[in-house]
């Protein structure tokens, strides 16, 4: 394999945010096939349009996820790239690495594949980039004999859980993310590798509402912590927020001059519940109305604290647009303990029940999201028997329809027409 | 040892899992995991940490194209075991953090950074501008309409400065899809970069029948576009499908399913820019991101109209939206009339819905602002 | 003369239309037309306009059950000559309205409407409750679920104090529609009674052939549970519908266009409790009124429980909103959660939308807030 | 007709609020077949249900509305109301009477119906409740020969428009409400007795945006008064309420003890654009961020009113639920002179377009509100010839699904396979 001109793309080689371009030569010089792939993609720059075949399935034997197939359209030019599968490979729980274990993994791909790769993909696996199809079971064999290591998901199964970096640096979280994220994907390797939904299936979990995963918009499951106590005030060192100590919303802002920092007019003010207020220079929370938004906390980490008795909402259902548009995922259990001691009890226990339901009912390439939507809120939480309560709406319903059944209505549905017409005539 | 291609079942191991993440973790963190009480990001780029024992971790954050390669990982390990005991992490936004438990341990490090050329910038924290999440494009899916990498490298080279600062009014979340799967939070993102199609899938008539389960294209459209039909193949009529265009609205689905029916096209493919997205529940509920400009050309390698859109918008908000305010919620106080005003951006009947839920986004109510749209 | 039926087109006159309005408008008005420049409620039920010439009109709002008769009427009329040079009005909530050019003519006016008995009720102004729009129920029309009249009797009279008074944080519009027909603003009120069925409609086989159109009864219904069917009357088959119980919302569409298909009943029949409209542009956009009581019994003549639930409703709003607030914007503001709580209200499935655009009614955040609904 | 025992309804008979069965029963003693409608009515208290039969057709001569049929399912029990048909009778615009106008009508209906009326219908109307068919003739003659007067509408077509009292007695009134409503009514008399649309059409005009006659929920085309020009601010009024001198909100709340107006809570505070601000003590409103919603004029009236440059916004489209559910009216026009020296050109060109559109494509019982629905909102502008404009809508669209035009993309939509295929290999 050869160099190929790419003046289009040499030009992405300047500015000062790190280039793709630079990388990929310099790639290139030890593993030649990228040059097919800097080839191809100054093609594709040229024609604007892909070069990349429809993948045809591939992967290791007994998986069926964790490799996207994919082919050049134009495999004579490029043959360095005619084959260029991706393999994806589980991460750790928020992505903590030593240098030893990626040294080892840059090793195995380098042998194996093309030596490029993406950290990380959007669902949260390490993501390398192109290989053949005779070169995935060898890779295989040796990530998991070497390295411990194993495959992500891709297909209609559940896809590699993903969580913020939660407590292990950050003051927030209300529950161990790293470790509910760890225990189950080993719960579920089987539902990671052997597709057996109508569909993807997502879980992320995030600490705290501030939601650095982006669970409630990606994830069919999503877990985010929250308290149900009290915000926990310092109020001396509210007081050094005032008189300008500390700096508002740990630093984020100091890059331009906002004024100096105003507690009622950055704070109080802005609380959407309008639920805190001064007493002299006392700092008051009514946390009955306090939604648990984090603005507060966020304002001034050194001050306030999520309340201590923690744990997590569940919400269900967020997808991207594909087919029926895009869904946010919804509160379905406002407050569920999330604890290793119990074994995530509570957690495992709905997530089955949505799965046998979702497996038996849901359609063909239908997300959990939109196959809720097709039963109706009020049938997806009969069927997992979980009570109705205000919580899981913003509003109530503004139309009069409602589906009454033939048991609530005193003497049934059934009824005679004679009788009716004895006492109204037509 | 390794794979005997001749007993491919001799010996495998399945179903491991990821590695735990204990060992990955430096000494700092492992030993003060869950008793952090505060943080505070010290300069652009820089967090610290501040934990109950009276430990501290100060948090190198370092932008990266995320499109990588092994010998790009094999210098940030490099980095990692001069500075951080061979520990590092990447965050949910493809930055790579390294972490070192003393302050005097971070201008080494920021020094050894920034003598590495354009590699490793630090920033990305606090109100600006943090990496861009995105996608494949050209350089590895099959339905893209637009690349991934190459128009972010040219929106971070335009927006650098807001990566390395912290100016804005809030946390801008940048992302980019390059196909309307938005592989990523591309909908629900401050200022989003879609690549969108905007012709009919062709019929490849000839490959359809070996490539397409034909239940499950006709299926797969979302307004029932796609229909049976019949057509001649080297003499032989064979079944196959037909697309009503005026039905089509360039979702790709059915190309997803059918090989046979391709839709990208270098003229009909571009970009579209949707604005006003979040995910955090701070102040307001998650938002989705609306469409504001339905389409630019693909322009590569530097696509000037996609980064001047997006710049336009970045800097109409930060000179107009006020602290702790996200695009979303300025767009909505200001009201959205205003923002296209204020961000120069001519509307359309393109930004207004007629998809399923569309009722909801009609303005059923005399409250509007005088802008220059109405005559 | 008059009517002749042999030569019924003969001097036939049509299409004339309402008088003109002018001759009926007291002359302070007719001459101030476009000159008011303020006013103010000088008591419940009495306001006064003051217009640029100087000159004032004192209005008298009067309660009426609106479902009156003609001597009522010439009572009224009696009123108006004796007071108001002969003329008056009628609100948009059917209330009368007695206008007078100077103060002291008012007095005399109210005393004689207080020497009336409870005919002529003097209110309905600023942050009260006016009166009850509603519909025919029992006394007219053939759909209802309910009456009309004697419920908004039996509120009125519990919440008589409240249409007598200004003391509420802002206005409070009651309307009731006997069917989901809803003929008046029942789906933007502060408090709706609504009156529903559950019962799927009967076929009535012998009738159905001569008084429906069976394909406009089968288009009818909006979740396509009527269907084509056949059914013997007196031994001949013949073309009728038969309705899918499971899909019924229990609508009365089909009834609408199919008198053969009835779905009144005395246990099937009753009113739901919807709360939080409103009409105005002020401060909020106008709002539909959403359903918080699914069903409460028809239990004539007085209604006992919707009585009850109305005026809880009304009280703990009185007692918890802010000046100025609507039902709504109050529900809105401490969270839907809390109304039911402060209302005491159970909540049921039956509060959560699964019609058409339902998905926008889901709660896509994790802002919520901790009531005795969370175990 | 003898009398019939009511002892339910006759337990509506006290209480402070007034008793139509008091009122019915005195009527009854002129108008014997009242008796029976309280008979039936009565039996309906013991049997919770409806004695009506599904009304029949039943009008006058060339006309399709104005009439609704109703017949008694107890015909033999109660034969006074055997038909018992209503007449709508055109209300004059914002329902001003005479005296002698109202005995006149009053005269006639005790001569050809019941006695019994609602003033007023929801439409706006006036209702006559109950007379049989063979009166309807007669009673529409002496209608029209002795009172000049008219039916309203029913059935599918134009309905009685009606409007709020604008600025006969309003000092908010943008536009005259009561003129146009009259010569709109006028012209469309064909339309308001003839049916030939889909369903019915409603049009509504209130004079500003406090919307008194309910025409955002209620009407297919809703006029609601506004301005484009500033708020007029008297400051030496402003200073009166300040000091309490002039009632808050005209004295709407003072049945209760608020505490003392404060100019900054109930107004600056409340003003959802926050465009108001004090500065020293002058009110001073960013009338280009302001929205018009009265909200500060309403509190302060004596010192605050609409700008002068006035006119009204056109909204198209609200219903009742049935059957898609209901919809409020939706901003289509932002601003429009309302002004009979043009013999309201603009509005009227409006109003036909829609309807020309709505009679060819709409739906049989399709209100045009759903044919929007239906069709989309971007489709109906255009159909309209109106230019799209972010006043429109609430919020841009949040999915990708754009329908493109052929001709809007350049090379149109038709390619050749084989040509891609030359450049792409399957
Ligand atoms: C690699 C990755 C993008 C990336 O560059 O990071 C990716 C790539 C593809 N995605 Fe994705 N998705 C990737 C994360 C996502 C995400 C983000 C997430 O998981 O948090 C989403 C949005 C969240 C969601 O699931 O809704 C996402 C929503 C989709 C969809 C639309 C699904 C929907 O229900 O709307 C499709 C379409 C499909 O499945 O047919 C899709 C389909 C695809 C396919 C398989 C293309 C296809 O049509 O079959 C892409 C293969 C590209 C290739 O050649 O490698 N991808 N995809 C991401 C997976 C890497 C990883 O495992 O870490
Ligand atoms: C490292 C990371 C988590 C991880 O597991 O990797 C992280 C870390 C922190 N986030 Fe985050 N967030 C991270 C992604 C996110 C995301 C997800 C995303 O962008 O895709 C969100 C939701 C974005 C959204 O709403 O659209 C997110 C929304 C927040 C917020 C809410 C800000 C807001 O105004 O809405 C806070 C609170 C704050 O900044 O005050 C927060 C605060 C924080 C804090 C201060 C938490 C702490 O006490 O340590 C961390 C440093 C913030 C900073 O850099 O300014 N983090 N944070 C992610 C860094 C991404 C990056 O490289 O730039
Ligand atoms: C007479 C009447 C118009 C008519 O043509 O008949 C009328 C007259 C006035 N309305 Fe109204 N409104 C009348 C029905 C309405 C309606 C329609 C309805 O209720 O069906 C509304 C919309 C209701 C809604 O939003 O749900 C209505 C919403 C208002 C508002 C907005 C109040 C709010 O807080 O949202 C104002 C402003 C105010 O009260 O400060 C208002 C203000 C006024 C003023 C002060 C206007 C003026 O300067 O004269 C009049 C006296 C108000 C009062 O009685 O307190 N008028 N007003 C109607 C009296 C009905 C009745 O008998 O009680
Ligand atoms: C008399 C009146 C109620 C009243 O007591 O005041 C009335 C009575 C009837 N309405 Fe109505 N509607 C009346 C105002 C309304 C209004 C209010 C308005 O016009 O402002 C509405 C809601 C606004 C709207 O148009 O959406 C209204 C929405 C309906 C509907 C549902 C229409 C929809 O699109 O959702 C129906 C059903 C139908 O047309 O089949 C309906 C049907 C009916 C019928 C004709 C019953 C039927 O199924 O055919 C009722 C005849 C009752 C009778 O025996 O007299 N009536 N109807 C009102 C007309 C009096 C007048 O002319 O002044
Ligand atoms: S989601 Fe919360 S707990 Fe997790 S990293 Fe972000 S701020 Fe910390
Ligand atoms: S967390 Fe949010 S809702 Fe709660 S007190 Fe703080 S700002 Fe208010
Ligand atoms: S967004 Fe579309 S084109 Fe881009 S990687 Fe995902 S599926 Fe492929
Ligand atoms: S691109 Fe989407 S809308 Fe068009 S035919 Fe294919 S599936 Fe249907
Ligand atoms: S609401 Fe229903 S029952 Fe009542 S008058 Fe209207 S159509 Fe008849
Ligand atoms: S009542 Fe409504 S939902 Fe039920 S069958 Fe009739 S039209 Fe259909
Ligand atoms: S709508 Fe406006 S103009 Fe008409 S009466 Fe009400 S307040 Fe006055
Ligand atoms: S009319 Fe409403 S938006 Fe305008 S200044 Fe007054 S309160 Fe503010």
């Amino acid at each position: 394999m050869a160099k190929h001109e790419t003046p289009l793309l040499d030009q992405l080689e300047t500015g000062p945010w790190p280039s793709f371009v630079t990388d990929l030569k310099k790639q290139a010089e030890t593993k030649p096939e990228v040059y097919d792939i800097l080839g191809q993609l100054e093609l594709s720059y040229e024609d604007r349009i892909t070069h990349w075949k429809h993948g045809g399935i591939v992967g290791v034997f007994g998986y069926g996820g964790g490799i996207v197939g994919r082919y050049s359209d134009m495999p004579e030019k490029f043959p360095g790239v005619q084959h260029f599968h991706t393999i994806r490979v589980a991460q750790p729980a928020s992505k903590y690495y030593s240098s030893d274990n990626l040294r080892a993994l840059m090793t195995l791909w380098e042998k194996h594949g093309s030596g490029v790769t993406n950290f990380h993909g959007s669902t949260g696996d390490i993501i390398l980039l192109g290989t053949k199809t005779e070169n995935l079971e060898p890779f295989f064999w040796d990530l998991t004999h070497e390295l411990g290591q194993d495959l992500g998901g891709s297909g209609s199964n559940l896809r590699t859980p993903a969580c913020c970096l939660g407590s292990s640096r950050c003051e927030w979280s209300c529950y161990d993310t790293q470790e509910v994220c760890y225990q189950l994907t080993l719960k579920y390797q089987d539902e990671i590798h052997r597709p057996a939904f109508p569909y993807k299936f997502k879980f992320k979990f995030s600490g705290c509402p501030n939601d650095c995963v982006a669970a409630i918009a990606r994830s069919d499951i999503s877990v985010i912590g929250t308290w149900r106590d009290e915000i926990r005030i310092d109020q001396a060192a509210v007081k050094e927020y005032v008189a300008g100590n500390y700096p508002a919303n740990g630093g984020a802002h100091s890059g331009r001059d906002w004024g100096k920092f105003d507690l009622q007019k950055e704070v109080i003010d802005i609380c959407p519940t309008q639920c805190m207020w001064l007493e002299g220079d006392e700092l008051k929370i009514d946390d009955k109305e306090c939604t648990r938004c984090m603005h507060c906390i966020n304002v001034m980490p050194r001050a306030l604290r999520p309340g201590a008795e923690q744990g997590a909402s569940i919400l269900i259902g967020a997808k991207a647009p594909i087919l029926e548009g895009a869904q946010m995922s919804t509160l379905i259990i406002p407050f569920m303990k999330i604890s290793k001691d119990d074994e995530y009890e509570d957690l495992i226990e709905l997530i089955e029940k949505v799965w046998d339901w979702w497996m038996e009912i849901g359609k063909n390439r239908e997300r959990v999201g939109e196959t809720m939507q097709r039963v109706g809120l009020p049938t997806f939480i009969k069927v997992m028997e979980i009570d109705p309560i205000p919580q899981m709406i913003k509003e109530p319903r503004s139309n009069p329809y409602v589906f009454w059944n033939e048991e609530e209505v005193p003497g049934g549905f059934a009824r005679d027409i004679d009788e009716f017409r004895a006492r109204h005539k037509a | 040892m390794g794979y005997n291609p001749d007993k491919p079942m001799e010996g495998r191991l399945t179903d491991l899992g990821p590695p735990h993440y204990e060992q990955f973790m430096p000494q700092v963190i492992k030993d003060n995991k869950g008793k952090w009480l505060w943080h505070e990001i010290v300069q652009p780029g820089v967090l610290m940490h501040k934990s109950e024992t009276g430990d501290e971790v100060y948090t190198v954050r370092v932008g990266s194209a995320r499109l990588v390669t092994c010998q790009f990982i094999r210098e940030v390990c490099e980095i990692a075991d001069k500075h951080c005991e061979g520990k590092l992490r990447f965050t949910t936004r493809n930055n790579i953090e390294f972490m070192v438990d003393a302050k005097d341990k971070v201008q080494p490090l920021l020094d050894d950074l920034a003598s590495r050329g354009n590699r490793f910038p630090v920033g990305g924290t606090g109100a600006g501008v943090t990496n861009i999440v995105h996608t494949q494009g050209w350089i590895h899916c099959h339905t893209p309409a637009t690349d991934a990498s190459g128009p972010v490298k040219a929106v971070m080279d335009e927006l650098f400065e807001y990566f390395t600062s912290m100016t804005l009014p809030a946390q801008v979340r940048i992302a980019l899809a390059c196909c309307l799967n938005m592989c990523g939070a591309v909908h629900a993102s401050d200022i989003a970069i879609l690549g969108i199609h905007r012709k009919p899938p062709m019929i490849d008539h000839k490959r359809i029948t070996g490539v397409c389960e034909l239940p499950l294209a006709i299926a797969s459209c979302p307004t029932g576009a796609v229909k049976p039909a019949k057509a001649e193949v080297d003499g032989n009529e064979i079944k196959t499908v037909k697309v009503t265009v005026e039905r089509c609205m360039f979702c790709g689905n059915c190309y997803t399913m059918c090989p046979a029916m391709p839709l990208a096209d270098p003229d009909g493919d571009g970009i579209a820019i949707l604005v006003g997205g979040k995910i955090s529940n701070r102040i307001s509920a998650p938002k989705f991101s609306k469409l504001v400009i339905p389409f630019l050309p693909n322009t590569p390698p530097r696509w000037p109209e996609v980064v001047e859109a997006v710049k336009t918008i970045l800097e109409a908000y930060a000179k107009d939206a006020k602290k702790y305010e996200r695009v979303g919620e300025w767009a909505e106080r200001i009201g959205w009339e205003s923002f296209f005003e204020k961000c120069n951006i001519p509307f359309t009947e393109k930004s207004i819905d007629d998809y399923r839920l569309a009722y909801n986004t009609w303005r059923t109510t005399t409250q509007f602002k005088f802008t220059s749209h109405v005559k």
